[in-house]
C-alpha cells in the first residue's frame, strides 16, 4: 500500500510541474513585457531592475521558470500589484473562506445525491426511478451562476428570508453553498446509479443472492461496497472542479474566498495573484487526485492486496 | 442468462444504425425524442431568428426601460429598453455557434491524440497520455481564466481557452477504444491480408471510434454553454451589446431587485438547452455505447 | 516441407509506463521447432497459457517475433521487408477465433471478402464480384448473404466468411486458431467437416491451434502438444493417441471427457495444481511442479526434444 | 425418492425483439442423490432452467409464467420471498460458470463463506471459522487456514470455483446446482473440479443438476441426462441408454457430432442450419426445420412426452 502511494505520489511530480508551468508561461503568453505584467506600470525604474534580476530575464525560458519555481518553493508568492500586499498572505486570509464553502456544498451533495442515486438504481426503471433521475438531469443542466440569481430573487429578495452577500455568519453561507451544491446533487446521483447498476449486473451479486443473502443486505454490503471504489475517485477528482464553480457563484454572492479574487485579479491583471491562485489550485487539484487514488487503494483488496 | 451472440458483437456506428434495433430502441427512449425535438426546434429558432423576434436584439428604446413581461415584450425590456425576448431568440445563434465551436475544436485535438496515443503506444502513448491526464485533472474554467487573463476577453478568446482546456475526455475515450480496436481480430485479420498502417487506421480503426466520440460530442455541448456562458456572465465572454445569455444576464444581475426578468429568461434559454442536450446525448449513449461512462 | 519453423521465441513485455520501470517479461514462446508438410495438418494443442495461439500468431507475424526463423517454401519470413511481406501474405492466412469479432462489423460480406484481392492486385474489380460468389459458395453460403453486414449472421456462418476471405487469395498455408472454439457441438461439426473438404479440395496445409484433443484426431495428421511455451511432444496423429510418451500427454489423453458413459471408469492421470505464469516459468523441466513421475534432475535440467522412433519425438528426461 | 419435480415450467422474457417463449413447458425430476445432466447448446434455456429453480430469473424482463417447481414436497412458486433466502444456499445451492467474476472482490474468501455459514446456520459446525476452515479443506484448498484470509484475485480460477463450491456447500444442502461449472477452466483443472463435487456429492448424499454443454462431462458423472433444445426438453434416459440408444433425432445428430479423443473418426454428424431464436421459434416441434426425419405433422403440432419405459422420455413424433 505504500508503495502504491508512493508510486502516485511521484507520478503526481510531473502534473504539478506541467501546471505550474502554464501557470508561469501565461505570464508570457500575455502582450507587454513580464516586468511590467507584474510590476504595473507604475513601478519605479528601480523596482523593475531589482524584479529584472530576481527573474533572470536574460536568461533561458526554462532557467527562469527555474527560479520561479524556487521562490514559491521558498514561499515567496509575490507581491499583489493592487494591493502591495504579499500574496501568500492575500490568499492565506481567503482559503478558508473558499474551503468552508466548498466543503458545505460538496458533502450537502454527497448526502443527498448518493442515497438518490442508490434509491433510484434499487427501483430501476419504475416511475420512482424515473422521477428522481429526471430531476437529476434537471440539476445536472442547472448553470449554476443562473441558480444563484434565482436564489438571492427568491429567498432573499422576494421573501427575505436570507441575506443577499457578504459573510458575515452562517446565514450567509446557506445560499451560495446552495447555488453551488445542488447542481452537483445531479451528476452524484447519475454517477451512484450508474455505478450500482453496473455492480448489481456483476455475477458476484448473483452468487450473493443464489446464496440466499436478503436484498437489503446485498445492496447494502455486496454492491455499495464495490460502487464505492470509483464513485469515492471521482467524488475526490470532482472537489478541484467545485472549486472553479466558486469562482462565479463567490462573485454572486460576494463571498470573499478565493474565486472572488481570481476574478478580481483577472479583471485587474493582477498577474502575481493569478499565477499564485492557479499553482494553489493545481496543488489543491494534484491533492484530491492522489487522495481519491488512496482511498481507492484503502477500499479495493485488487490494489491494495498484491 | 446465456449470452446471445449479438450481445457480445462489436458495437459501431452503421452497421447498429443499419440494424433497426438501435433506431427502435432511441425511438423508444422518450427523454432523448424531447431533447432531440427541442433541439430541432432551437436550431430552427436560431435559423429563423429575425423572423421570430420582434425586435432587433440591439434596438434601444428609451421610453420603455425595464418594463415587465407583457403582450409587447413577452419577456420585458432592459435597462436600455432593448426586448428581453428578442435579445434571447437571437442568443440562440451565439450559444449554438459558439458550442459547436468548441466541441469541434476539442474533437479535433483530442481525437487526433487519442487516436497517436492508442495506435503508435510505446513513448508516444505515455507521453500524449500524461499530458492528456495534466489537462484533463484541473478545471477547465480555471484554465480558461488563466488564459483569458493573458489573451484577453472576448468570445473568441473563450472559444479557444476552452477548447484547449477541456478536450481531454475525447482524447482518453479515443485512445481506450483504439487500444480495444487494436486488439480485436478483424483488426488483426486485416494486418494478415496485407492491408497497410494508413489503411488499417482509416478503414478500421476510424469508423469505430465514431460512435463514442459522437455521444460524447453531444454530452460535451451543454459544458461548453455552461463555461462560455458562466464566462460571459462574469465579462469576460461576449461583449455589449452581444445578446449572448450569459451577457443578458450579467447585465440584469444589477436590476434582480427591481427587473428579475431580465435575468430570468435567458437562464432558462440555457438551462433548457443544456437539458435537451443532455436527454439527447444520454438515448445516443444508451444505444451506441451502454457500457461508456462519462463524467 | 512447406514450413519450417527453427527455435521461435515470442516475449512480451508487461507494465512499465513513465515512472514505473520494472517491466516483466513474459515467455510466451519459448524456443520451439517444428515442420509441416505441404498438404498436411499439423495440431498443436495445449492448455490455456500455453502459447499455442502466439505460436500461429507470431509465424504470421501478427507479433514480431523475438527469435527464430520461419521458412516459408525457402523464404525467410522473419526477414522479409514490409511489402515483401504484403505479398507473401496472400499465401499464408489466418482464421481466428472469436466469430464476432473477426469481421469488420461495417463491412458487407462481399467487401471484406473480396477486400484480400483488392490489395493483392489480383484480377480485376469485374473478377472479384464472381470469385468471392463462388468462394461463398464453396463454403456454404449463398450469393444473397454477399451484400448484408456480419451482425446479420450466425456464428457458424461468421466463422464461415472468415474462412471464405482467408481462403480467397488461394493460399497455402492457413493458421486455425481455435476456429471452432466458440461454436457449438452441432455448427462446430458443419465447420470442420467444411475444413476438411476444404483442404482436400484445395490442397491447403494447415496449422490447428486447438485445446481440444477430439477436434485435434479429427483434423490433424501430425500432433504437436505445448506445455508453458515449450514443445513436450511431438508425434504423428497414430502414434501420439496410441503411445503418448510425455507424463503430460499421457495425463490429457487420459482426462478427457468422453462421451461414452461405459470408459466412466477407466485409468486417470489426474495433474496436481494449474499451469504456473509465462512470468515466472519453473526452472528445468517446465511441467516438473505438476509431474507425476518428477524426477531430481527435472528440477534443474531442462530436457531436450528427442527423436524415439520415427516420427515421434518427446522432451522428457524419462525417455534418456 | 423425489427430490424435485419440475412441471410444465414456462418462462417468457419481454426482450428488444419481442417476447421470447424461452421455456415452452418442460418437465423433469430429480431423486435424492443422483446426478441430472442438463445439456443442450447455446440458448436451450439449460442455464435460466437452473435460475429459475432457485427463483433468480430477473423480473421484469423475466417471468414464469406457468408450471411448478416442488422441492421436498413444496412448490417453490408460492413460496415468499423470505422463505426462498433461507432455501438458496441452505437447501439448494448454486455454482456458475466463470469463477473469476463470480465471486466478489472486496471481501476475502472466508469472509464469503463465512457469511453464508452464518446465515444458514447449518448443523454439526462448532464454529463459523471451523466451518470456513472445513469447507476450504473439503475442496482441497491447500493450507485452509491462511487461504482463508485470501481475496479472490489471489487465488488462481480453478482455486476459485473451488473457493465457490466451499462456499456454496458449506451449509450442507440436498441439491447443487452447477451450471457450466467446468466451462472456463482448462481440461487438467476440469478434471480436479469435477472429482471435487463427485466427492463432495458422496460425502453430503446431495443431489446434483449439471448444466453444461460438453456430453463428455455428461457420460463421466451424471446418473441420468435431459437433452434440451430450444426451450424444450427432447429427451431424458439414463445416461447409459441416452448414449447407446439415443432415440430423438436431435440427441442422435448431437452425440454424432462430437470429435471423440478416443477413437478416429471419418465423419462426424451433421445437423444442419442453427438454433432458432426465441420470439419467432419454428411453428409444432422447435426442432423440425433442422430434423432429417421430420413429418408433416412436425410442422403443425408441438410433440408431447412419450414415456418408452425405464424412465425413458422422448419429445418426438416418431414416437407418438
Amino acid at each position: 500500500m505504500l508503495r502504491y502511494i508512493t508510486k502516485r505520489l511521484i507520478f503526481s511530480i510531473p502534473i504539478v510541474l506541467g501546471v505550474t508551468l502554464i501557470a508561469f508561461l501565461i505570464l508570457y503568453l500575455t502582450p507587454g513585457d513580464p516586468v511590467t505584467n507584474l510590476l504595473g506600470s507604475r513601478a519605479t525604474p528601480e523596482a523593475r531592475a531589482e524584479l529584472s534580476e530576481k527573474l533572470g530575464l536574460d536568461q533561458p525560458v526554462l532557467v527562469q521558470y527555474g527560479r520561479w519555481l524556487g521562490n514559491v518553493l521558498h514561499g515567496d508568492l509575490g507581491t499583489s500589484i493592487l494591493t502591495k500586499q504579499p500574496v501568500s498572505e492575500a490568499i492565506g486570509s481567503r482559503l478558508s473562506y473558499t474551503l468552508k464553502l466548498t466543503l458545505t456544498a460538496f458533502l450537502s451533495s454527497v448526502l443527498i445525491g448518493i442515497p438518490v442515486g442508490i434509491f433510484a438504481a434499487a427501483k430501476q426503471n419504475t416511475a420512482a426511478d424515473h422521477i428522481s433521475m429526471g430531476i437529476a438531469m434537471f440539476f445536472y443542466s442547472m448553470p449554476d451562476f443562473w441558480f444563484g440569481l434565482m436564489l438571492i430573487l427568491v429567498f432573499s429578495l422576494t421573501l427575505q428570508w436570507l441575506p443577499v452577500s457578504g459573510a458575515y455568519g452562517p446565514k450567509y453561507l446557506i445560499l451560495p453553498a446552495l447555488a453551488l451544491g445542488l447542481p452537483k446533487i445531479g451528476s452524484i446521483a447519475r454517477l451512484m446509479r450508474a455505478e450500482t447498476l453496473e455492480v448489481m449486473r456483476e455475477e458476484y451479486s448473483l452468487t450473493a443472492r443464489a446464496k440466499g443473502i436478503s436484498e437489503w443486505l446485498i445492496m447494502f454490503k455486496h454492491v455499495l461496497r464495490n460502487a464505492a471504489i470509483p464513485v469515492m475517485v471521482m467524488l475526490f477528482l470532482a472537489l478541484p472542479w467545485l472549486i472553479s464553480g466558486a469562482v462565479v457563484i463567490e462573485t454572486i454572492f460576494a463571498w470573499p474566498g478565493m474565486g472572488q479574487l481570481m476574478y478580481q485579479a483577472i479583471l485587474r491583471k493582477d498577474f502575481p495573484v493569478i499565477q499564485a491562485l492557479l499553482l494553489i489550485i493545481a496543488i489543491l487539484t494534484v491533492l484530491f487526485n492522489l487522495l481519491g487514488d488512496v482511498v481507492a487503494g484503502l477500499l479495493d483488496p485488487r490494489i491494495r492486496v498484491k | 442468462m446465456e449470452k446471445t451472440q449479438e450481445q457480445s458483437s462489436p458495437q459501431t456506428f452503421t452497421s447498429r444504425l443499419n440494424s433497426n434495433r438501435s433506431f427502435r430502441k432511441f425511438i423508444r427512449h422518450k427523454p432523448a425524442l424531447v431533447g432531440l425535438a427541442i433541439i430541432i426546434l432551437l436550431i430552427l429558432i436560431a435559423i429563423f431568428a429575425p423572423v421570430i423576434a420582434p425586435f432587433e436584439y440591439d434596438a434601444q428604446d428609451f421610453s420603455s426601460i425595464r418594463l415587465p413581461p407583457s403582450a409587447d415584450h413577452l419577456f420585458g425590456t432592459d435597462k436600455y429598453g432593448r426586448d428581453v425576448f428578442s435579445r434571447v431568440v437571437y442568443g440562440s445563434r451565439i450559444a449554438l455557434m459558439v458550442a459547436s465551436l468548441v466541441v469541434v475544436i476539442e474533437l479535433v485535438l483530442g481525437v487526433t491524440l487519442g487516436m497517436m496515443a492508442g495506435y503508435f503506444g510505446g513513448k508516444v502513448d505515455t507521453l500524449i497520455s500524461g499530458f492528456t491526464d495534466m489537462v484533463w485533472a484541473f478545471p477547465p474554467l480555471i484554465l480558461a481564466l488563466g488564459l483569458i487573463s493573458a489573451i484577453g476577453a472576448g468570445l473568441v478568446n473563450v472559444v479557444i481557452a476552452i477548447a484547449i482546456t477541456s478536450w481531454a475526455p475525447f482524447s482518453r475515450v479515443t485512445r481506450a477504444k483504439v487500444l480495444s480496436m487494436k486488439e480485436r481480430e478483424f483488426v488483426e485479420a486485416g494486418i494478415a491480408i496485407g492491408e497497410t498502417n494508413s489503411s488499417i487506421l482509416a478503414r478500421y480503426i476510424l469508423p469505430n471510434i465514431i460512435a463514442p466520440n459522437l455521444v460524447l460530442a453531444t454530452l460535451t455541448i451543454p459544458a461548453a454553454i455552461l463555461t462560455t456562458s458562466a464566462l460571459s456572465f462574469l465579462g469576460f465572454g461576449a461583449q455589449p451589446p452581444s445578446p449572448d445569455w450569459g451577457a443578458i444576464l450579467n447585465e440584469g444581475r444589477e436590476f434582480l431587485r427591481d427587473a428579475w426578468w431580465i435575468s430570468t429568461f435567458p437562464g432558462i434559454a440555457i438551462l433548457l438547452t443544456t437539458l435537451a442536450f443532455n436527454f439527447l446525448g444520454d438515448g445516443l449513449r444508451d444505444v451506441f455505447d451502454p457500457k461508456q461512462t462519462v463524467q | 516441407m512447406l514450413i519450417k519453423v527453427k527455435n521461435l521465441r515470442k516475449e512480451f513485455s508487461v507494465g512499465g509506463t513513465l515512472f514505473q520501470t520494472e517491466r516483466e517479461t513474459v515467455k510466451a514462446v519459448d524456443g520451439i521447432s517444428f515442420d509441416i508438410k505441404s498438404g498436411a495438418a499439423l495440431g498443436l494443442v495445449g492448455e490455456s497459457g500455453s502459447g499455442k495461439t502466439t505460436v500461429a500468431k507470431t509465424m504470421l507475424r501478427l507479433h514480431e517475433p523475438t527469435s527464430g526463423e520461419f521458412i516459408f517454401d525457402e523464404q525467410s519470413v522473419f526477414s522479409l521487408l514490409p511489402a515483401e511481406l504484403r505479398k507473401l501474405r496472400r499465401r499464408m492466412q489466418i482464421v481466428h477465433q472469436n466469430p464476432n469479432a473477426s469481421l469488420h462489423p461495417r463491412m458487407t460480406v462481399m467487401a471484406q471478402v473480396s477486400r484480400p484481392l483488392k490489395i493483392q492486385g489480383i484480377g480485376d474489380k469485374s473478377t472479384h464480384e464472381k470469385q468471392v460468389l463462388d468462394m461463398l459458395q464453396r463454403v456454404g453460403l449463398n450469393p444473397e448473404h454477399a451484400r448484408r453486414y456480419p451482425h446479420e449472421f450466425s456464428g457458424g456462418q461468421k466463422q464461415r466468411i472468415s474462412i471464405a476471405r482467408a481462403l480467397i487469395t488461394n493460399p497455402e498455408f492457413v493458421a486455425l486458431d481455435e476456429p471452432t472454439s466458440a461454436l457449438d457441438v452441432s455448427v462446430q461439426a458443419q465447420v470442420l467437416q467444411l475444413l476438411r473438404r476444404l483442404q482436400s479440395e484445395l490442397n491447403l496445409t494447415y496449422l490447428f491451434v486447438s485445446h481440444d484433443l477430439g477436434v485435434i484426431r479429427y483434423m490433424c495428421s501430425e500432433v504437436a502438444v505445448m506445455y508453458l511455451g515449450n514443445l513436450v511432444e511431438y508425434a504423428t496423429k497414430p502414434k501420439l493417441f496410441a503411445n503418448p510418451l510425455h507424463p503430460y500427454t499421457q495425463s490429457l489423453l487420459s482426462i478427457v471427457p468422453i462421451p461414452d458413459p461405459k470408459l466412466r471408469h477407466r485409468d486417470r492421470k489426474m495433474l496436481k495444481g494449474e499451469i504456473p505464469s509465462p512470468k515466472n516459468p519453473p526452472k528445468g523441466c517446465r511441467f516438473h511442479t505438476r509431474c507425476p513421475q518428477v524426477m531430481e534432475k527435472c528440477k534443474s535440467i531442462e530436457p531436450k526434444m528427442k527423436q524415439i522412433e520415427e516420427g515421434h519425438q518427446v522432451a522428457c528426461h524419462l525417455y534418456e | 425418492m423425489t427430490l424435485l419435480e419440475i412441471k410444465n415450467l414456462h418462462l417468457q422474457f419481454q426482450s428488444d425483439e419481442g417476447l421470447a417463449l424461452v421455456l415452452d413447458g418442460i418437465n423433469f425430476d430429480i431423486k435424492k442423490g443422483e446426478t441430472l445432466g442438463l445439456v443442450g447448446e447455446s440458448g436451450c434455456g439449460k442455464s435460466v432452467t437452473g435460475l429459475s429453480v432457485l427463483r433468480l430469473i430477473p423480473t421484469p424482463p423475466g417471468e414464469i409464467t406457468e408450471g411448478e417447481i416442488i422441492f421436498e414436497g413444496e412448490n417453490l412458486l408460492e413460496k415468499s420471498a423470505k422463505e426462498m433466502q433461507n432455501i438458496r444456499g441452505g437447501r439448494i445451492a448454486m455454482i456458475f460458470q466463470d469463477p473469476m467474476v463470480s465471486l466478489n472482490p472486496v471481501y476475502t474468501i472466508g469472509d464469503q463463506i463465512a457469511e453464508a455459514i452464518d446465515l444458514h446456520q447449518p448443523k454439526g459446525i462448532t464454529s463459523t471459522w471451523d466451518g470456513v476452515v472445513e469447507a476450504l479443506d473439503s475442496v482441497q484448498i491447500a493450507d485452509p487456514e491462511s487461504r482463508a484470509h485470501n481475496y479472490p484475485h489471489q487465488f488462481s480460477g480453478g482455486m476459485r470455483q473451488r473457493g465457490m463450491i466451499a462456499m456454496m456447500l458449506s451449509c450442507r444442502p440436498s441439491l447443487l446446482i452447477a451450471d457450466e461449472p467446468t466451462t472456463a477452466l482448462d481440461v487438467t483443472v476440469q478434471a480436479q473440479v469435477l472429482q471435487v463435487i463427485a466427492d463432495l456429492q458422496k460425502e453430503l448424499g446431495m443431489a446434483v443438476i449439471l448444466i453444461t454443454h460438453n456430453l463428455g462431462v455428461v457420460a463421466e458423472s451424471c446418473d441420468r441426462v435431459a437433452v434440451m433444445y430450444a426451450g424444450t426438453i427432447a429427451e431424458i434416459a439414463d445416461v447409459e441408454k441416452l448414449f447407446e440408444n439415443p432415440k430423438h433425432p436431435y440427441t442422435r445428430g448431437l452425440l454424432g457430432a462430437i470429435p471423440r479423443a478416443d477413437r478416429d473418426m471419418n465423419d462426424l454428424a451433421i445437423i444442419e442450419g442453427s438454433v432458432p431464436n426465441h420470439v419467432n421459434p419454428p411453428k409444432g416441434c422447435r426442432f423440425h426445420p433442422r430434423c432429417k426425419e421430420a413429418m408433416d405433422i412436425c410442422r403443425i403440432e408441438k410433440p408431447t412426452d412419450v414415456d418408452l419405459g425405464e424412465d425413458h422420455i422422448v419429445a418426438c413424433h416418431l414416437y407418438g
